[in-house]
């Protein structure tokens, strides 16, 4: 028994901060300290894509958020950046607005799943086709949290929640599923209790020239006690396949039909952007130079 | 061109699944020797800071209630040598300090009674386990068989020494068997753990004074080392008109007599001088014996005495006083005491122990009668044995380095009471196993043993509603039932194993550390949420003492500056709850001790 | 005159079960007898941030409107409820956390901001809660054990409904118990009542027939009173809680509720549903009604009978989602393209929610036309005793059939005397037709010529007017006879303000007067002109800030009113009227 | 702006409140009160809990004096910190208040003997308001009394109980009718006249035992006396309630140690009444300046001296009062008779 035995994971907290703030992670944070229920995936979320902002080195004025209303809707307030709160289900078309007349700077949409695939799904599949250089994150947490839980577009069938004491009776929506389907350039899915994974859908999201969709599945601490909660999901989620291909669509697709929850990046085209399809056209019909 | 077809996620990598596993399997152990990890310990079990030996009282509490009441008594015996004497007699610096006791936490754990409970409890076949190192060849003389020589002679011993003991009175034990009375120490007890110390090769001489029976010149030549406990015997006196009459006693000397079993006349009313535990243990013995009032009269006032509140509590439960802001001027009597003379004081300032002085008012005088005075204002080292070339005090103490407590004469090493004047009986056990490290540093030219931390992951051990437990109380003799039989009965009882488990259970188990990995972390804020007490904090940094330890968490409501989230272990009551609800998982527990061990030869670099 | 007239408010942050507390209190109360009017305040965040109050007033009399003035404030976030203080009265009683978790400064406890009179009486709510749950979500259910044990309420009683309402939740019932036992516990062992606040009454209420609802619940309890099968609806506070209800209730009816994606597809559905002779509704608030307003207008158009519920809130645009307000009366009257006349009915009180909504289905099969209930945030959430009204059978079955003569030539458009065309439901032989937003002629053939467009204008106003004359009730005078110095106007959730204000400043001696009309379009202009010229001041308090209903009459009488307008995010209280009423009559009685 | 925080609603602090207000129109000034209920005429207490006074009729200021002057009023707050070195009070609700000024004046509160305290919780106190209250919601249940020691609050108990048709009995300390030593002459006089006026004496004995028997309580003494009796009340006197000041580093003994100017070892700190210790040439000793008058003239001086006078206390002056035609010396309660009433 002598101390030279190796030791195992230590770390000192004076250590940990100082590699925190060395990090210069702390500077994407406004002041306010964020709302959300303590225990919410949105703050794992949030750690990833400030950790993300900050690995790609993107500047806080150069990055422009927008979020429709619901908890997602919050994110604007909690980082030091330009942030849009839109209206319900319409962050993406402001997102797009942005986007297109600042081509420069970094926009992000984030929206809820009552938002995104509720009452904004209309602009969902466009956004896709569209494929504006945009990166819309979706905050999943399959309930309506602001309205104090009520059925969402994502609740799973039978799921029984304020709106539905008897169960859900719809069939939920797959976002990966949709926006492939819709032709998304990009997409992924990520689960709020892996943040470093997030972290590197997020990276890769930001450098995807193109409508960039990730999902990311969040547990809501609040009103989802039984379905999406931390320990279930822990469970059920898994990453890609080793042998996954992410060019290939049909693979995409069958991953994404399958029953297990993959976690990864399911799907990824370089194809034109709504800006360069814009330009090439207007280079065709020789109007600028 | 190739192309990458496939994007791996931290969460896939070896490393990741090596860590998670790790994390389910049990880490080994490590040691640590970094001043932030010792000075964990001083700053978050309040307990074992407080204690001169240092003793890991989480560790023996925590097996007291896994039952395991032998391994209970080692973890103490490791350190304090004597569990069953401290748990009934240690002045318990533990308790003010105990965490439970904090503002709002309730009351503090019963550390002292779970110590006796561990002695009492534990099986008959008891073994005792000491590690000892091989014979070293070198011989060391301790002169004195109080708690300090008891304690020198025994790390000697097991450092592998051959150890010669001397002591002057008639039987070991020292203050420990002279200066307690029996209704608060047992005798049996008493005996039972020297013995336990004395039987590792320790060769006591009883009823033999160094300076008049053996010379301490011939000492130092047959041994290769010195330590001299030889404690407090030269009582402190008062120069004051009557203080030779018959019927004034000092504290020690009346003690000493009635231990010795004489019973001493004490008339109606008894006057104790002073406030230490000597002063309260007179009082008691003087109701004892028949007094119907034992007043103690102390310089300053009873809020600045050194003695804990339960002390006094007793000592006015059996009908005592206590009595500030007098001094005594005179003893009065012809023949023997009849009263004494005081005057009332003005509040002066601290004395060096703590207490308040007191300053006389001209002209403030007045009388009371007297059957007896007991000067129970200290003792001081008898030193005059010691001869020439030891640096000695103004006040004709010797000093020895407070580094290496060796005198100016190498080889020559001071212990205990005798070394710092009267203090407790932990703190003189610790000074002896310490001086006795520093002995072996001397003879052996290096250091051969020292602390450090060992860190062990653990879980969580203990449910919240154990928190909620009150305070087990040990049944005392009832006040009415105090005087009978010889009058000398133990007043206070141990607690069964019942109440001892559910006292245990009390216990917040600080040597747990809850510590959340930052690198995990994703700043929910959900254990803040569910934290009893405000013991997370949104941390911006951290503040460091001198030493490298760490003074404290800075915290801050600035998400900008939300560094980190840290559990603030000084006020974690380690229920837990952070750990249950992380959705990360990202709190580990770590059970921090500090332990003695072995310094390796040559140490590996 | 009133023996017990009590303010109780629990004041805490969203997440400390503040208003769950409330309820309790109130469903207690209620229970227990007493006649109670409850209101919360909370913010739209569920946590984190935001005051939430939770008010009730308690008496041996019927209620219609908050007080102002609280007796017992109870406490569960400081800072809060240091904002709620000003409103102690002299004799107040506080309960409040005496263990916050840290210390706080000076001035950072309610405690620091009481009156000389006021009695504070401190629980450690936060420790008993961690000590009976190992929790700190109970602190609310200790408040109301020591509310309980301090005002010697039926302890077991009370206990009773708490668990009784928490019984389906597997252990949590017992941690209720245990929590509001801890509370009776330590109020009963540690404090003693000083104050002179006392619930006690002479003798037991009467408490048959009374139920406690919401205006929300009483709304969709008339819905399903009015065979009301079809709802569709997006959440929106605070119309939600009309949804959730009818969610769990309609099914066992043979009905359907349907939780669309948006306010447009809502009214979309239940366009459909009425279309195919269901009963049909939504409820939304002033956001979701301006997505509806095409299709209100869709439906005038259309002939088309929706029921749609406006619980307003605080506007314009997202504006104050947890506030209440009574601004949305000209979106309500007015809103849509075109000349689009609708009725528009606004109860006032909570018993008339139940009424109105039901009335209105009636009202819109019998016209063919959209009913807009408007009621507000404070009616929707507050919750009163109250008897609901009987449902005329008659009223169940109200769509003019067309006769056998009619159905040789069946014309969905038909012109006829009263306005309204004889209707169809979709399944009877020969009944078929075609509706459009186009204008359409007799037969349904889309039409742009000037003849068509004028007729059946005319036809769409002429319903109005038929209505007016068969089914809108008379306005209710209330307050002195004969002439008046004061009259006061007001509509929707005001009134119970203005009933209890005038029946005081009458108990004073002042002549004063109230008019109440629920059916605020069509409007009963000759007793409105009447009243106006009996009184020689009026009077229109209201929750906008430029004076819509004053507008609104405006432009029917020529008298000159004097407005009471306040857009403070609260609802009126009677003294806020009364002092009105008194600064204008003086002392002049 | 100066912040004259007062500890004790009492007398003292009612005074020092008034006074400062009368000195200082613009400074705020702070009064704190453990107790729930308003400042109350004590003496009056005994009487209240006897017969069908109401508890209003006793309190001496209504909340407008407060408004009046300005003085914000914390009742049923209790202070349990002091910190003279940054100036600031914390309480029991854990808000930490600063002061400019800060004077003491938090009067006594019963004192229980420790060989008492194992019966504590059968015993009752009559010490403020609340104890009032409660004993006067129980009266209707008693006939007897038994008091144990004997002070000037167990006069009054017995002033108020004799008429009202109870019982008493008195055990009777051996040493002090508090706060008082006696002699053992002293003792039989005093034992003496109570017995005259109907009270059951039991002197030079104490209690060893006290437990609930058939809903009331037994009473045994070392002298081998076994009283039935429906309520045991402590009367032993009363002590400064100073234990918000353990660690205040403010001087104290029995009570705050303070200068002939009331000030006390911590600067911008003074105390009066009850609570405050003063050193008395002439009686050779130190006295806590126990009632009514002795507060009302300390509370005003302290409340002077806060605001720059210099004056010195005058030393309390001993009253008297009558047993049976004797007379006894105290302190503090001045011209209080038993035999008036009876």
């Amino acid at each position: 028994m002598n101390e030279t035995a190796a030791k195992p994971e230590v770390f000192y907290l004076d250590e940990e901060i100082s590699r925190v703030r060395g990090s210069g992670m702390l500077s994407y944070r406004s002041s306010r300290l964020p709302t959300w229920c303590p225990g919410c995936g949105f703050f794992g979320i949030e750690h990833a894509l400030t950790e993300a902002i900050r690995e790609l080195g993107i500047k806080s004025h150069e990055l422009v958020v927008v979020s429709g209303i619901g908890c997602t809707g919050r994110y604007p307030f909690f980082i030091n950046g330009y942030g849009i709160h839109a209206l319900h289900g319409r962050a993406l078309p402001v997102a797009t607005g942005a986007k297109i007349a600042r081509p420069e700077l970094n926009v992000a949409a984030l929206t809820g799943d009552g938002d995104c695939m509720g009452i904004g799904i209309g602009h969902l599949p466009h956004a896709c086709r569209r494929n504006t250089d945009i990166v819309c994150v979706l905050f999943d947490n399959n309930i309506y949290g602001l309205t104090k839980g009520q059925t969402s577009p994502t609740t799973p069938t039978r799921q029984q929640t304020n709106s539905h004491p008897f169960g859900n009776p719809d069939v939920p929506l797959d976002p990966v599923r949709f926006v492939l389907g819709a032709g998304a350039s990009f997409v992924a899915r990520g689960y709020a209790g892996r943040p470093r994974d997030m972290q590197v859908l997020f990276r890769e999201a930001f450098l995807h020239k193109g409508f960039s969709f990730v999902h990311i599945m969040s547990p809501c601490v609040t009103f989802d006690k039984v379905n999406y909660t931390y320990q279930r999901l822990n469970e059920l989620i898994m990453p890609l396949p080793k042998r996954h291909d992410f060019t290939d669509l049909n693979m995409a697709m069958e991953r994404a039909l399958d029953r297990e929850l993959f976690l990864g990046l399911f799907y990824k085209e370089e194809r034109p952007t709504f800006a360069e399809q814009m330009r090439s056209y207007a280079e065709r019909a020789g109007g600028e130079k | 061109m190739t192309k990458e077809k496939r994007l791996y996620l931290p969460s896939e990598s070896e490393d990741f699944q090596a860590t998670i596993r790790a994390r389910q399997v049990e880490q080994d152990v490590y040691f640590s020797t970094d001043p932030r990890d010792l000075g964990w310990i001083a700053e978050n079990i309040p307990c074992q800071a407080a204690c001169p030996a240092l003793t890991n009282v989480p560790g023996y509490i925590r097996t007291i209630f896994e039952e395991r009441y032998g391994r209970s008594y080692e973890l103490n015996r490791f350190v304090n040598l004597l569990p069953g004497v401290l748990g009934r007699i240690c002045s318990r610096p533990c308790e003010p300090a105990c965490r439970h006791g904090w503002e709002g936490n309730g009351e503090p754990v019963a550390i002292c009674r779970l110590k006796r409970s561990a002695a009492d409890l534990k099986p008959l076949g008891h073994r005792i386990t000491e590690e000892m190192f091989g014979p070293s060849g070198k011989s060391v003389a301790v002169v004195g068989s109080g708690p300090a020589g008891l304690g020198a002679a025994h790390d000697l011993a097991i450092l592998g020494h051959k150890v010669v003991m001397f002591e002057s009175l008639a039987e070991p034990g020292g203050m420990l068997r002279y200066g307690i009375p029996a209704f608060r120490l047992p005798r049996d007890v008493l005996a039972t753990e020297i013995g336990n110390l004395l039987r590792l090769g320790v060769d006591l001489h009883c009823n033999t004074r160094v300076g008049k029976d053996v010379d301490i010149e011939d000492l130092m030549k047959q041994h290769d080392a010195v330590i001299l406990a030889a404690g407090t015997l030269k009582p402190n006196r008062i120069k004051m008109p009557g203080a030779g009459l018959p019927g004034v006693y000092t504290g020690l000397e009346f003690m000493m007599r009635v231990n010795a079993g004489e019973k001493i006349a004490v008339g109606d009313v008894v006057h104790v001088i002073g406030g230490g535990y000597t002063a309260m243990d007179c009082a008691r013995t003087a109701m004892r014996l028949g007094a119907r009032r034992a007043i103690i009269n102390v310089l300053g006032t009873e809020d600045f005495l050194q003695v804990e509140k339960h002390e006094l509590f007793e000592v006015k439960l059996e009908r005592g006083e206590v009595r500030g802001l007098v001094s005594i001027q005179a003893v009065l009597g012809k023949d023997r005491v009849e009263g004494v003379r005081f005057k009332r004081n003005r509040l002066g300032g601290f004395l060096p122990n703590g207490e308040r002085d007191g300053i006389p008012i001209e002209g403030s005088d007045f009388e009371e009668p007297a059957g007896a005075v007991i000067l129970a204002i200290g003792q001081q080292p008898d030193a005059e044995f010691i001869g020439a070339g030891v640096n000695k005090s103004e006040r004709g103490r010797p000093t020895a380095d407070p580094k290496t407590f060796m005198t100016s004469r190498p080889g020559l090493f001071l212990a205990g009471d005798f070394m710092t004047g009267a203090a407790t009986i932990i703190k003189a056990i610790a000074s002896g196993r310490r001086t006795a490290w520093k002995a072996d540093e001397y003879m052996m030219g290096r250091q051969r043993k020292k602390l450090v931390t060992r860190h062990e992951k653990a879980g969580i051990l203990r449910e919240r509603s154990w928190d909620f437990i009150a305070r087990q109380e040990a049944p005392t003799l009832k006040p009415a039932e105090r005087g009978q039989g010889d009058g000398f009965g133990e007043v206070e009882q141990g607690y069964d194993s019942a109440p001892a488990r559910e006292e245990s259970k009390r216990c917040y188990l600080c040597y747990l550390k809850f510590e959340i990995d930052v690198g995990r972390c994703i700043y929910c804020r959900w254990c803040i949420d569910v934290a009893p007490k405000d013991c997370i904090k949104l941390a911006r940094g951290v503040k460091f003492k001198e030493d490298g330890s760490y003074a404290g968490i800075e915290a801050t409501e600035d998400w900008r500056e939300v560094a980190a989230i840290a559990i603030d272990n000084k006020e974690c009551i380690r229920c837990g709850a952070c750990l249950k609800i992380c959705p990360v998982q990202c709190i580990d527990v770590v059970k921090v001790e500090l332990i003695e061990q072995p310094v390796a030869e040559r140490p590996r670099r | 005159m009133r023996k017990i007239d009590l303010t109780i408010e629990i004041c805490g942050s969203s997440g400390d079960g503040t208003l769950a507390a409330g309820d309790i209190l109130a469903m207690t109360l209620s229970h227990l007898g007493y006649h109670t009017l409850s209101f919360d305040v909370y913010p739209a965040e569920i946590r984190g941030f935001g005051k939430c109050v939770a008010h009730t007033r308690v008496s041996d009399a019927p209620l219609y409107s908050v007080g102002r003035g609280v007796d017992v404030l109870v406490s569960l976030n400081d800072p809060y409820s240091i904002e709620q203080a000003p409103s102690l009265k002299e004799r107040a009683v506080v309960l409040f956390d005496s263990w916050p978790l840290k210390e706080v400064g000076e001035g950072e406890c309610v405690a620091g901001h009481l009156k000389p009179g006021n009695y504070l009486y401190g629980v450690p709510m936060g420790e008993l809660s961690q000590r009976s749950t190992h929790g700190w979500r109970s602190r609310n259910i200790v408040a109301l054990g020591a509310l309980a044990g301090l005002f010697d309420m039926d302890v077991d009683g009370f206990l009773e409904r708490l668990t009784s309402k928490f019984k389906k939740k597997a252990g949590v019932a017992e941690q209720v118990a245990a929590a509001f036992k801890a509370g009776v516990d330590y109020v009963r062992e540690n404090l003693l009542k000083i104050d002179p606040l006392s619930l006690a009454l002479d003798k037991k209420p009467e408490q048959k027939g009374y139920a406690l609802l919401s205006g929300n619940e009483a709304a969709a309890q008339g819905a399903l009173d009015a065979k009301c099968r079809f709802y569709a609806g997006y959440p929106i506070t605070p119309a939600t809680k009309i949804m959730e209800i009818l969610s769990a209730r309609l099914p066992r009816e043979g009905g359907t509720v349907v939780q669309t994606e948006d306010e447009i597809s809502a009214i979309g559905m239940v366009t459909g549903a009425a279309f195919m002779g269901k009963r049909a509704m939504t409820a939304t608030s002033g956001p979701g009604l301006c997505l509806m307003s095409e299709f209100i207008g869709y439906n005038v158009m259309a002939e088309n009978s929706v029921v749609i519920l406006d619980g307003q809130r605080g506007g314009p645009a997202t504006g104050l989602p947890t506030k209440t307000e009574q601004s949305d009366l000209m979106m309500a009257m007015f809103g849509t393209n075109g000349d689009a006349p609708r009725i528009v009915v606004a109860p006032t009180s909570v018993a008339e929610c139940h009424y109105w909504v039901a009335e209105a289905f009636y009202l819109a099969e019998k016209y063919q036309v959209p009913v807009i209930v408007l009621s507000d945030l404070f009616l929707a959430t507050c919750k009163t005793n109250v008897i609901l009204a009987k449902i005329d059978p008659k009223k169940l079955a109200a769509n003019k059939v067309p006769t056998a003569e009619q159905m040789k030539d069946y014309r969905r458009q038909l012109v006829t005397d009263d306005g309204v065309s004889p209707r169809t439901i979709p399944g009877t032989v020969g009944g078929e037709f075609v509706v459009s937003g186009l204008e359409q002629d007799e037969e349904g053939t889309p039409a742009y010529d000037a003849k068509t467009h004028t007729m059946m204008t005319e036809k769409r106003h002429r319903k109005m007017r038929t209505a007016l004359e068969n089914d809108v009730p008379r306005p209710e005078r209330f307050g002195c006879n004969g002439k008046a110095s004061l009259g006061v106007l007001s509509w929707g959730s005001t009134m119970g303000a203005v009933v209890e204000a005038v029946e005081r400043a009458c108990e004073k001696g002042h002549k004063v007067a109230a008019l109440k009309q629920v059916v605020l379009n069509p409007l009963h202009v000759e007793d409105l002109k009447a009243f106006c010229a009996d009184c020689e001041t009026l009077l229109v308090p209201e929750l906008n800030y430029g004076g819509q209903f004053a507008n609104w009459l405006s432009m029917h009488v020529s008298a000159p009113m004097r407005r009471l307008c306040r857009v403070n995010t609260r609802p009126l209280s009677y003294q806020d009227v009364l002092e009105e009423i008194e600064n204008i009559s003086g002392d002049g009685k | 702006m100066e912040h004259y925080v007062i500890i004790g609603g009492g007398t003292a602090g009612n005074v020092a409140a008034e006074t400062l207000r009368q000195g200082d129109a613009q400074a705020r000034v702070t009064l704190i009160s453990a107790d729930p209920t308003h400042y109350v005429y004590r003496h009056r207490l005994a009487d209240f809990a006897a017969t069908e006074e109401s508890f209003d009729s006793l309190i001496v200021h209504d909340p407008k004096w407060y408004e009046d002057r300005k003085v914000q009023l914390r009742l049923a707050q209790p202070v349990v910190q002091v910190r003279p070195s940054d100036k600031s009070i914390l309480l029991a609700h854990r808000e930490r208040i600063t002061y400019d000024k800060l004077l003491i004046c938090s009067g006594e509160r019963h004192r229980l003997p420790e060989y008492l305290s194992p019966f504590d919780k059968f015993i009752n106190k009559f010490s403020s308001g609340r104890d009032a209250i409660m004993l006067k919601a129980r009266m209707d249940r008693i006939e007897h009394v038994t008091l144990l020691g004997g002070d000037s609050i167990g006069l009054q108990l017995i002033s108020a109980l004799l008429p009202a048709g109870k019982k008493v009995t008195l055990v009777m300390d051996e040493y002090r009718f508090w706060p008082f030593e006696f002699d053992d002459k002293q003792k039989d006089r005093m034992a003496e006249a109570l017995s005259k006026k109907g009270v059951q004496v039991l002197k030079d004995d104490f209690v060893t035992d006290v437990q609930k028997q058939n809903g009331g309580l037994l009473v045994k003494t070392r002298g081998g006396a076994r009283i039935a009796t429906d309520e045991a009340i402590l009367c032993s006197g009363m002590v400064p309630s100073l234990e918000f000041l353990a660690d205040s580093g403010i001087d104290m003994q029995e009570g705050v140690l303070v200068n002939e100017r009331l000030e006390t070892s911590a600067g911008q700190v003074w105390a009066a009444g009850g609570c405050a210790q003063i050193y008395h040439p002439e009686l050779n000793d130190y006295r806590c300046s126990t009632g009514y008058v002795n507060a009302l003239v300390q509370g005003e001086l302290a409340a002077r001296n806060m605001m720059g006078a210099l004056e010195n206390a005058p030393l309390c002056e001993p009253g008297k009062f009558r047993i049976s035609g004797e007379e006894f010396t105290t302190y503090g309660w001045k011209g209080f008779s038993l035999d008036e009433k009876n």
